[in-house]
C-alpha cells in the first residue's frame, strides 16, 4: 500500500551538516503533523540514530518528538519533507540505500494506522 | 459519455479516482478537472478538501473565484466536496462533540464559498454534533451526508446511531452517501495480486478470504484472522497487508441500498477491477445501479476507483471503462 | 517575464517562530543558487529587514549572504523553497500583501540578470 | 502528424516548450513526454537536462532504464539533448577553459547514457573546449551542436569563431542548432501585448522598436535604447522588460542559414504567435523551411514555443498549430 510513496525520486541531496532524504506522505490527503511518526531510517542497512533527526516542512525544522503535538499543522499531500540527518561522508554521484519508515494514523477512522517503509537506490546529489 | 436513459442518476468523477497521478505530480488539481471535462468524465465533479486544497478550510475570496470560474469554463457540475470527521487528530484522546462541531464549521463554510451544494461527512463525526449543524447547513443551503463505507452498511450500529438521529431531526438537507465497497461480492483481484507480490503467503490468503466470506463485524474479522494467522506462523507485517480487506470491502446485499433511499443524495461508485466483458470484477453494478434506478435515486454517481491504494494503473483508463460500463446498464435499465 | 511565479500559490505559512514564504525561481530551469539573489521582501507594503531571513531547499537553510558561494547547489526548478522569517503576529486564515523580489544571473547568458517581483494576497495557513 | 513529404526533416517538439505546464505542476516530466505521444506531436523529442532531470547531469543506471523504457513505450525518437555552457556559475570571474572543459564531460556522458545522439551546447563552452571534448564526443557516439541563438547568427563574430575551430578540426561530429528566433522579421505580438500590460508606455515601445529595426548587434541596440529611454524619461524598470527584444529576436535573412546547412544537425523550430490564417506571426515559415529542404537538411526540428516567458497560453495548442503549419509547408514543398 504505497509503499514506493515515501521516498521521494532523487531524494539524496549532499548538505554542508551532513543530508537530507526528501520524504513524502503516503496518503491521499493531507494529515496533521500530529498523526505522523517517523519510525526508523537506514543508510546502506544500518539503523541510523533518530534522535538529531529534524524533520523540515514548509520552514519549520520540527525534531521528531515534537511531531506529535503539532496538532493544527498540516502536511499538504503534495508538499515534500525533509529528514536532516548528519549523516556524514556521503559523496555525490556515488549511490546509497536508503529505507524510511513513516508510521500514519489517519485520523478519521478508528484503530487504523498504517506503517510503511520505503526503500530506494539513491543517487546522492 | 452518459447515454440516453430516462433515469436521474448522472455520471460524474471524484478526484479521489485520481491520486497516483496526483501524488506524482503527473497532473495538478486543474490539470485533472480539465482533462476529465475534456474527455467527458463528468458531468459531476467531486473532490476531498484536504486532498486538493492546500491550507484547507482556509480558502481564499480569490481562490474561490479562481474555481467557480473553472468549473464554469469547463463545464463540470460540482456534486459533492468530501470533508472529513477528523476526531483522531490528537493520539491521546477523540476530540469532544464540541471540538467535532466546531472542526467541522469551517468546512462547510468552505463548501459553500467553493459553490458545492452537499458535503460527504464521515461517521466520526457522531450524530450529535451534525443534529448542531443543521441550522448551519441551512444557512448556506447546504446538503450533508454520511459516507456509508466499508466496513459499515446499512444496518450496522453507527449508521443506525445517525438514522435515528435523521428521524428525529427530519431535515431535507440530512442524508446519505452509499460506497458500493460496502457491497462487493468478493475482493478485488489487483489487491490479491498485490499482496502476492510482496510476498504474503498463499495460506495468508486462503485465511483471510475464508475470515471474511464467513462474515461479520469488521474489526472483529481482522482480530480473528491475526490470531489465526499468528497461530498458523505467518509473518505479522505481512498478515498486517490483508487487513484492508476487513476495511475497504463488505458484503451488504446491493439491495439493502434501498433502505435509505429517500435519504440518498450522493453515490459513491466505488471500483477497482474490470474482467474481460467489461464488467466490475467484484461489485455487480447491474444489480447495484438497478436498486437506485427502481428507487428514484436522484443525484450523481462519482466514479471512485480506489485500486491506486496498491498499484499505479491508469486512472483515466479505469475510469473511462467505469463511464462505459455504468452508461450501458442505465441504458438497458431504460 | 514569470512575473506571478516567484510566490508560490497558498505560499504563506505561519510557524512557530514566525512565517515562511514558499518561492519558486522564476526560470525554466534549474539554476545554482550562486545566481540568484533574494533581493528584497514586503509585507503589507513594508519593507522588511533582510539580514534574519533564512533560505531553507531540501533540507539546508542558508543564509542569504552566502548564497552567493554555493556554486555547486542547484535549485531545481521544480522545487519550492522557504523564506524564513521572524515575521509575529501573523493569524492563520488572515490575509497579508506579500512581494518577494528575485534576481537571477542566468551562468550561461553574458551580461543577462533579471529581476522578478511577484506581489500576491496570501491567506496565512 | 506530418504530412507526406520527400524532405528528410522531421518534426518533433522539445519540453523547453511547455515550460508553463511543467513549472505549474500541471504536467510532469513523464505526463508530458506521454501527452506529446498521445497527440502525435514528435516523432522527435529533445529535453533540457537542467529543466527535466533533478540532479542533472548526474543520473543513475536505474533512472536512464527508466527513460529509455519510458521513449520505447510510446514510441518517440530523442532527437537532442539541451545541456547548458554555465560559464557564469562563479559570479566573480568567467569558468577558465580547463573548468568549461571539466564542466560539459558529465553533461555528454548524461547524454549518451540516456540514448540522446546529440547535445546542443551553446556559445560559452568556447571554441577550444569544445574542440577538447570532439575524443569523448567519438568514445560516446555523441554529436555536439551549437546552438545559434538570437542575438547572434551565422556571421556574427561569436558564431564565426566556432565555424573557423569547425574547419580546422573537420569532426563529422560537429555541427549546429539554428534557432529561428534568429531569423524573425518582426517582434511577436504576444510580447508586445504582454509590455502594455505592465505598463509600458507607447512612446517607449515604439523607441524599442525603432532601434531594433535599425540593426545592429544586440547588446549595443539595448545599451543604445537604454541612454535614449531614459533621456526621454522612462520608468526605468519598465525600460527593462523591453531588454528581451534586444535579445530573443534577430533578423537575420532566413537565407542564410544556408552557409552553414552541410553542419546542421537538428533545428529549433522557435515561434510564438499565429496570424488568423495559422501562419507564423513573426517568422515566415515558408521562406525559413524551403532554405532547409533545398539544402537537403536531415533531421528534427523541434517545436520550440518560448511564449511562456510572458504568457501562460495553453503549450499544447501552440505546438500543435506550429506542426500543422510545419506539415502543410513541407507538404507544399514536396
Ligand atoms: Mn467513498
Ligand atoms: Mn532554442
Amino acid at each position: 500500500m504505497m509503499h514506493h510513496r515515501v521516498i521521494a525520486d532523487n531524494g539524496l541531496k549532499v548538505t554542508s551538516g551532513g543530508c537530507a532524504v526528501a520524504v513524502r506522505l503516503p496518503w491521499y490527503r493531507s494529515l496533521p503533523l500530529s498523526v505522523v511518526d517517523v519510525v526508523s531510517i537506514e543508510f546502506d542497512g544500518r539503523v541510523i540514530d533518530m534522535s538529531n533527526v529534524v524533520f523540515q516542512l514548509e520552514g519549520s525544522s520540527i525534531r521528531l518528538d515534537e511531531l506529535r503535538a503539532r496538532t493544527t499543522e498540516n502536511w499538504f499531500v503534495l508538499d515534500t519533507a525533509y529528514l536532516v540527518l548528519n549523516e556524514k561522508n556521503l559523496e555525490v554521484g556515488k549511490e546509497y540505500d536508503v529505507a524510511v519508515t513513516l508510521a500514519i494514523y489517519p485520523p478519521y477512522l478508528k484503530d487504523l494506522h498504517r506503517v510503511v517503509r520505503t526503500q530506494k537506490r539513491l543517487l546522492a546529489h | 459519455m452518459q447515454s440516453a436513459s430516462s433515469s436521474n442518476l448522472r455520471l460524474g468523477s471524484t478526484l479521489y479516482s485520481f491520486t497516483t497521478e496526483y501524488h506524482n505530480h503527473d497532473y495538478s488539481f486543474e490539470s485533472l478537472i480539465r482533462r476529465i471535462a475534456a474527455e467527458n468524465l463528468g458531468p459531476g465533479l467531486e473532490i476531498v478538501g484536504f486532498q486538493s486544497i492546500k491550507g484547507f478550510p482556509v480558502v481564499s475570496d480569490a481562490y474561490a473565484d479562481w474555481f467557480r470560474g473553472l468549473i464554469d469554463e469547463v463545464g463540470l457540475e460540482l456534486s459533492c466536496l468530501g470533508i472529513n470527521s477528523d476526531f483522531g487528530i490528537n493520539r491521546d484522546r477523540k476530540m469532544t462533540e464540541d471540538e467535532l462541531f466546531d472542526y467541522h464549521v469551517p468546512q462547510l463554510h468552505a463548501a459553500a464559498k467553493l459553490g458545492f451544494p452537499l458535503i460527504r461527512y464521515q461517521y466520526g463525526a457522531g450524530p450529535e454534533a451534525i443534529k448542531r449543524l443543521v441550522p448551519e447547513a441551512e444557512k448556506l443551503g447546504l446538503k450533508l451526508a454520511l459516507e456509508i463505507h466499508a466496513s459499515h452498511h446499512v444496518q450496522h450500529p453507527v449508521i443506525l446511531a445517525f438514522r435515528e438521529m435523521y428521524e428525529q431531526v427530519n431535515s431535507p438537507l440530512l442524508g446519505f452517501i452509499p460506497d458500493f465497497g460496502a457491497s462487493v461480492h468478493s475482493v478485488p483481484p489487483s489487491f490479491l495480486d498485490f499482496v502476492r507480490s510482496i510476498g504474503v503467503a498463499e495460506s495468508m490468503i486462503d485465511l483471510a478470504l475464508e475470515v471474511w466470506h464467513a462474515g461479520g463485524n469488521g474489526s472483529e474479522m481482522a482480530a480473528q484472522f491475526y490470531q489465526k494467522a499468528v497461530a498458523m506462523g505467518g509473518d505479522a507485517d505481512l498478515i498486517l497487508e490483508l487487513f484492508p480487506i476487513f476495511g475497504l470491502f463488505s458484503r451488504q446485499d446491493p439491495r439493502d441500498w434501498a433502505e435509505i433511499m429517500p435519504q440518498t443524495f450522493h453515490i459513491h461508485g466505488k471500483f477497482f477491477d474490470f474482467a474481460d466483458d467489461g464488467a466490475e470484477a467484484s461489485i455487480d453494478y447491474a444489480s447495484t445501479l438497478k436498486v437506485f434506478v427502481e428507487g428514484d435515486f436522484n443525484g450523481y454517481m462519482s466514479s471512485e476507483y480506489e485500486g491506486h491504494h496498491w498499484t499505479d494503473a491508469d486512472a483515466f483508463d479505469k475510469v473511462r471503462r467505469h463511464h462505459a460500463l455504468a452508461s450501458s446498464i442505465l441504458h438497458k435499465l431504460g
